[in-house]
């Protein structure tokens, strides 16, 4: 950020000398300053997990929540301004809806990424307007086949097995790749899921977080939802576990 | 104000909106026709008979108005009647659909009928012949009628063959009437046959639930 | 406009105790237009026989000639009163023989048969289907509001005067709901021994 | 040419002297009159040992119940009665003339009539009409064949069915029968049918009600009961609307005695056969 | 007709445009505007009857065109939620119209993921006014609705016409059914007002049986949807309309 | 005289019917109310029918506008519908936006103006608004479809309107009569003479039937009563 105030950071509608765009970059910013959301890619379908700080005591659990249904088998999450992405989540329903009247079946996430993607890139090309703040995955389980897309408020999108995006995204796409992703069902990939957020929320600078788990795989029909209080009960229980084990291991080390 | 002006069946004239058949074997003749009679698409009489006695060995089967076509066959059956006496034996099938149709075209304007006369005589043996609605006749080998029978002109087309046995000409009437039934909402119900032959008729019923079935999506 | 509320007219005629009544308005007009309201639609047809047409002006005349005449023949050949039950058959198939060009009239007849004096009320319609009740019955283009009145007013074995009272009170009420009839009405009461003919006062707008 | 000393003597059957005048009316743009109606349902069914009739009792002038309590169910001959659906008068002269014309037909030939011959007489009637006589009928009777049933569209079709109902009630009456019929019923299971067939037609269609008129006949014997189930009764009026005497403002008042109406009686003149 | 005068010479009438010389007299936008005259392949009666603990819907599965039997599997009878199912007769194309309509509305509102449903009474309400609607421009919906389903643990039937008049009633059936099963139904929910499952089951289908009879619209195939308060929803179907045909061996002749 | 011309056979028919659409239709139903000093009733039969067939039998056809205004509507079901839904909002409306019911008498008005607006796609009912005006007595607003409005003590309307309004002229209004005094009708009197007008209408009117509710508005409420009719 060595161009910070040199002028160039006014407007998305305006390269830098060096070829960037400021507000781009910063909006990327704004990204990484919420919690951190993954997204694992299982042998039957694909699990969503986000890191929902909380901010405040008198925070209702259950509310604000990161993780949206978008369509009855797509379901999106999302770290970054949490207002800026319910306008993505809105632009994305109705895609979708339009989708389904226009050709009477289900939106391919393909296809809506591509729309979603060139929705928020618009927003980086005129000065009036500022980029979107956040960074959404897009999630869902067509034709037996897991599918996973993430959308940079650049507007670049990337399909992938495991994304992570947010606050922890670095430390959490390592541990992402020590899965064998597209090998582990979902039930167990869930249990994974909920021990990464655990394991890369940093307890000192943000004291309380929930977690948010959904899928969208063969178990659910093919249909985007929150996982069900079991699985989910099963992997915080994992997480805490695998938690406490590492702390332990931690002071044996010291 | 909406009174019964609405429901047809109050309102349209009692018809029998059919399909009607008749077809020649070796040795005699198959008629047979659906059992439905509406008026509008409320059904009026399930179990309808259409295939009506003219003399022992001449039969026809009605379509359309159900008031001209049996004011038609009892005038017939009648004149035929008379007709047998005076001539001491029974009238030929021919001169019989020459009645039908003198009846039928003279009174071409008024009328709403279309019907098969079929029937057995020394002369020419099983006969066929076709009064539609106009009041022209034509002698036919298998003919259709009603309004069941523009969904099966293909099927008698591709199926009927000349010289068959009693047996394989029956099997193609109740096919082709039970095709006809399945598609046109105005025809339903039963099947009733009629085998005419030397030794007079025979007649039969095959029940909707006897019926052969189709394919079906 | 239907052809029998060309002319307008309102009437009714009850069954009592031993005696029955027919009345009508005495309105004559051309639509909305009044042109008379001494125009009486009730006619007698022998002693204790009355009948009532009300419709087409022409019509109800017409046909009351033709009642008549046909009354006279059928006196002269039989020598006897026609019987109210006769006179209304007689009446409905001469209705019923016009049945593809009717007259436009709605008869009601009333009246006692003879001998028993049993009280006899019907009427038909414009080709001649008779309604014979136990109570009342109505005609002209008032009949909706006078089925009203009398559904509620009529009650077995009513007395003369009483008769009279329902009668009118049914009458006047039902046609000051009706454009088309009122301004003055006749009442007959009929019984064995006198005809009462009344004429009401009522309102003449 | 009629004089006053000639009358024509009128032709028989339909006269149509009015119907120039009425067309004349009709063109200049008053609505021709509706006849009353017997909005109706009939029914008929074959029972073990006859035919059993039933009628709802309703008359409607359009929206408006003309009689509340009419006679559907008309006699045609001793073994034989006719339910009449559709304009009234139809219903009612039509089968008075074949009533007529049975009884000569009995008389000419000195046995009972057959029902067959009722529908032949009927459809042909009405054939010749064309549909413009309204009348829709149920024709039951016994004969020396048997019990038989008939239904008669205005236009001159005809039925035979062992079951079988008319008029706009005719759905709500076919459905009881199409879900209760069996053959030889008895009596009493028979007439229950006919009347739940009639009081289906009576609660379910507004162009039916009232009363249920039933007429059983047997070989040899008829059973017509009027009334046989009052299934609406008029409702208990709270006030009585009796006026005091006085209460209508009289202009004139004219009362005509009427003496004793004396019947004289004419001695019987004998014929001269001289 | 009296056309009013133009506005100058040459120049339009009130309410009309301006025509340029040489080009084709323009058509009044509201006149060109084509509106569906009448049905066109429909389907016939739907019969519904409401029991102690739910309701019972049915149709058969033909589509007429005309008096032409054109297509021989078309349901007619669908779940709209586990609280709703929704059945119609009528113009078929209209139907698939408002059935496609109804599960965007559900889409969109599972994608809220509020824990709440569309219960039967909204669904009844909204559809008289889409009814209403459409009779008010001229154009309307050729179909009559049936709406069956659950509210507060009672059950609820509620049917809409064309027009939008709607009405609930512990029977209802559209089409012939109103004249010929109505009767039959309401008899036995008058002479037994708390009927159970199975006896409304077996008073539906003898009325289906009697309607095959004497609807010549009719169809011996059917499709059942039964809503129960402790069981659910189901739909049941195809199913086989029973039938007796011996009263034909007795007739002979007219 | 109401025979077709030509008998019709649909199934012979080549080409289809053309449809003409009827945007109305007939639902039949009649109100009636009857105002007193310090009350007034009203009444409607609970039969929905169109054609020859009862829709059903329970439906009422009052509705409730506020504490002491009731709306009895007869005639085009769905308009009905339409209209009382735009009423009860608009009443919702006057409430939040001035924090006080809207008094009868401008809900009168408010009706009239609503009827009007729809003066050539017109709603096809019957309206009688019913309620207490400002110094507490009885009133009766009637319309006709387009809005014209009249305050009257009591009022007949619907399919029966015609048989039901003379009985209330000559009993309540007591019109044509020579001894009868003009007095205020009591509450029970005006009760029982519109469940015997009900009687009559239902015996003649085939659209009239089944049963009544009535409404019975005075300062401390509406109470509400039924009464049976007969059902054929």
């Amino acid at each position: 950020m060595s161009s910070i105030g040199t002028g160039y950071d006014l407007s998305a509608s305006q390269f830098s000398p060096d070829g960037r765009v400021f507000q781009v970059e910063y909006a990327m910013k704004a990204v990484e300053n919420s919690g951190t959301v993954i997204g694992l890619k299982g042998s039957d379908g694909i699990i969503l997990a986000a890191e929902k700080l909380i901010l405040s005591k008198l925070h209702e659990p259950s509310t604000n929540q990161r993780i949206f249904n978008i369509d009855k088998h797509i379901g999106m999450a999302f770290s970054g301004l949490i207002a800026d992405a319910r306008q993505i989540v809105q632009i994305a329903r109705r895609e979708a809806a339009e989708y389904r009247q226009q050709y009477g079946s289900s939106i391919p996430l393909k296809y809506l990424n591509d729309r979603v993607s060139m929705y928020m890139h618009a927003y980086t090309l005129y000065s009036a307007i500022r980029p979107y703040g956040c960074s959404v995955i897009l999630a869902s389980y067509e034709n037996g086949e897991p599918v996973m897309y993430t959308i940079d408020p650049s507007g670049i999108s990337y399909g992938n097995h495991g994304c992570a995006t947010g606050k922890a995204k670095q430390s959490a796409k390592t541990e992402i790749e020590k899965l064998k992703l597209g090998q582990i069902p979902c039930k167990e990939l869930a249990k994974e899921a909920a021990k990464i957020i655990y394991l890369v929320h940093d307890e000192l600078k943000d004291k309380n977080f929930e977690l948010e788990l959904s899928w969208v795989c063969k178990d659910s029909n093919g249909y985007h939802e929150r996982v069900p209080e079991v699985v989910f009960q099963e992997a915080e229980k994992a997480a805490k576990q695998a938690m406490e084990a590492d702390s332990e291991s931690d002071t044996e080390d010291m | 104000m909406v009174l019964e002006s609405d429901n047809d069946w109050m309102n349209a004239a009692h018809s029998t909106g059919t399909s009607i058949m008749a077809a020649e074997f070796k040795g005699g003749v198959v008629i047979g026709a659906d059992s439905r009679t509406t008026t509008g698409a409320y059904i009026a009489n399930r179990v309808t008979d259409k295939l009506t006695k003219v003399t022992e060995h001449i039969y026809c089967c009605r379509s359309g108005s159900a008031a001209d076509t049996q004011a038609i066959s009892d005038i017939v059956s009648y004149h035929l009647g008379f007709h047998g006496m005076e001539l001491g034996e029974e009238p030929l099938v021919e001169v019989g659909a020459n009645v039908f149709k003198e009846l039928c075209y003279n009174y071409r304007d008024s009328l709403m009928a279309g019907i098969l006369v079929a029937g057995w005589d020394k002369k020419k043996g099983g006969q066929v012949y076709s009064i539609p609605i106009g009041g022209m006749c034509v002698r036919q080998s298998v003919s259709i009628g009603g309004s069941g029978s523009s969904y099966v002109y293909g099927y008698v087309d591709a199926n009927y063959k000349q010289d068959m046995t009693q047996e394989e000409c029956v099997k193609f009437v109740t096919n082709t009437l039970a095709l006809a039934m399945s598609r046109d909402g105005s025809s339903g119900g039963v099947v009733r046959l009629g085998i005419i032959s030397e030794k007079g008729i025979e007649r039969k019923v095959i029940l909707g639930t006897e019926l052969p079935k189709f394919y079906q999506e | 406009m239907s052809i029998l509320a060309y002319n307008g007219g309102a009437m009714v005629a009850m069954k009592g105790e031993n005696c029955v009544s027919i009345a009508a308005d005495r309105r004559f007009g051309i639509q909305a237009q009044t042109l008379a309201t001494n125009f009486e639609k009730i006619f007698e047809m022998g002693p204790h026989l009355y009948v009532g047409l009300p419709g087409l002006a022409t019509d109800t005349q017409t046909v009351m000639e033709k009642l008549r005449f046909r009354k006279n023949l059928y006196e002269l050949k039989e020598n006897r009163p026609m019987a109210p039950k006769v006179f209304s058959a007689m009446l409905s198939h001469m209705l019923y023989e016009k049945r593809f060009g009717p007259f436009f009239v709605e008869p009601v007849v009333a009246g006692l048969e003879p001998k028993t004096y049993e009280p006899f009320i019907c009427n038909m319609d414009l080709i001649g289907c008779i309604n014979q009740p136990k109570d009342f019955v109505v005609g002209g283009t008032a009949s909706a509001q006078l089925y009203g009145m009398c559904e509620a007013l009529w009650e077995p074995n009513l007395g003369p005067d009483e008769l009279f009272e329902t009668t009118s009170q049914a009458l006047i009420n039902a046609f000051d709901r009706d454009a088309i009839s009122g301004w003055g009405a006749t009442v007959y009461i009929i019984e064995k021994d006198k005809i009462t003919i009344k004429n009401l006062k009522t309102r003449m707008d | 040419m009629s004089s006053v000393l000639c009358p024509e003597i009128p032709s028989p059957g339909f006269s149509f002297e009015n119907c120039h005048r009425n067309a004349m009316l009709e063109a200049k743009g008053l609505a021709m009159p509706k006849a009353q109606k017997t909005g109706t349902t009939i029914v008929g069914i074959i029972y073990k040992d006859g035919v059993i009739l039933g009628a709802d009792t309703r008359a409607t002038e359009d929206t408006t119940v003309a009689d509340k309590n009419c006679e559907k169910i008309h006699y045609l001959a001793p073994n034989m009665y006719c339910c009449g659906a559709g304009t009234a008068a139809d219903t009612e002269m039509t089968t008075q003339m074949v009533a007529s014309q049975l009884e000569l037909h009995r008389l000419y030939t000195n046995r009972v009539a057959r029902v067959a011959t009722a529908k032949q007489i009927l459809k042909q009637y009405l054939f010749r009409y064309q549909g413009y006589i309204g009348a829709a009928l149920v024709l039951g009777g016994v004969d020396s064949t048997g019990p038989h049933l008939y239904s008669i569209h205005p236009h001159g079709s005809t039925d035979k069915l062992p079951y079988c109902t008319m008029g706009s009630g005719s759905l709500a009456a076919i459905a009881v029968f199409e879900s209760r019929w069996k053959e030889n019923m008895d009596e009493a299971e028979g007439i229950q049918l006919v009347r739940d067939a009639i009081a289906a037609g009576i609660f379910n269609d507004l162009g039916s009600g009232s009363n249920v008129d039933v007429c059983i006949i047997r070989k040899g014997s008829v059973d017509y009961k009027r009334t046989y189930d009052e299934a609406n009764k008029k409702g208990e009026k709270q006030n009585s609307y009796k006026y005091a005497k006085g209460t209508t403002a009289v202009l004139t008042t004219k009362v005509v005695d009427i003496e004793e109406v004396a019947v004289r009686s004419i001695d019987l003149e004998r014929m001269d056969t001289a | 007709m009296m056309n009013p005068p133009a506005f100058w010479q040459n120049g339009p009438a009130p309410g009309n445009f301006y025509s340029f010389p040489n080009m084709q007299p323009q058509m009044k936008p509201e006149e060109s505007r084509q509106h569906s005259q009448g049905p066109v392949t429909t389907s016939t009666s739907i019969l519904a009857l409401a029991y102690d603990k739910g309701v019972i819907v049915a149709g058969d599965l033909l589509a007429s065109y005309g008096s032409l039997a054109r297509y021989t599997n078309c349901p007619r009878i669908f779940k709209v939620n586990n609280n709703i199912i929704l059945g119609a007769s009528g113009d078929y194309a209209d139907f698939q119209y408002v059935k496609e309509f109804v599960e965007q509305k559900i889409i969109t509102e599972e994608c809220l993921d509020d824990g709440l449903f569309l219960k039967p009474k909204s669904l009844y309400c909204w559809l008289t006014r889409i009814l209403y609607q459409r009779r008010s421009k001229m154009d309307p919906l050729w179909n009559n609705f049936v709406v069956a389903g659950i509210q507060d643990g009672q059950p609820f039937l509620g049917t809409v016409d064309k027009l939008g008049t709607a009405y609930t009633d512990k029977v209802i059936c559209t089409g012939y059914g109103s004249y010929i099963a109505t009767p039959l139904l309401r008899d036995a929910a008058d002479k037994k007002p708390q009927l159970t499952l199975d006896e409304a089951r077996a008073h539906i289908e003898k009325s289906l049986e009697v309607l095959y009879y004497r609807d010549a619209r009719s169809f011996p195939k059917y499709q059942l949807g039964i809503i129960d308060v402790d069981q659910g929803v189901s739909i049941e179907g195809p199913l086989e309309i029973s039938q007796n045909w011996n009263v034909a061996y007795s007739i002979k002749g007219y | 005289m109401s025979l077709a011309l030509r008998p019709s056979f649909p199934d012979y028919e080549s080409v289809s019917k053309h449809n003409n659409f009827n945007p109305y239709s007939d639902n039949g139903g009649s109100v009636v109310a009857i105002a007193g000093d310090d009350f007034v009733v009203v009444g409607a039969d609970t039969r929905l029918s169109a054609g020859f067939s009862i829709y059903t039998r329970e439906q009422s056809k009052l509705f409730p506008l506020s504490a002491n205004t009731v709306l009895g509507c007869s005639g085009c079901w769905c308009d009905t519908l339409t209209l009382t839904r735009i009423l009860k909002s608009r009443m919702q409306m006057y409430q939040q936006e001035h924090n006080k019911t809207m008094s009868t008498t401008a809900c009168a008005q408010m009706l009239s103006i609503i009827l009007y607006y729809k003066r050539f796609f017109p709603y096809y009912i019957s309206n009688m608004l019913v309620g207490l005006d400002d110094e507490g007595k009885g009133c009766v607003y009637s319309y006709d479809p387009v809005g014209h409005c009249e305050r009257r003590t009591f009022r007949a309307s619907g399919s029966a309107g015609a048989l039901l309004q003379p009985l209330l002229d000559n009993q309540i209004g007591k019109k044509n009569m020579l001894n009868a005094k003009e007095e205020p009708v009591s509450k029970e009197a005006a009760l029982s003479i519109l469940k015997d007008v009900f009687i009559s209408a239902a015996e003649r009117d085939i659209y009239t039937g089944d049963s009544i509710l009535i409404n019975i508005i005075t300062k401390d409420g509406t109470t509400e009563e039924t009464f049976q009719l007969r059902r054929d």
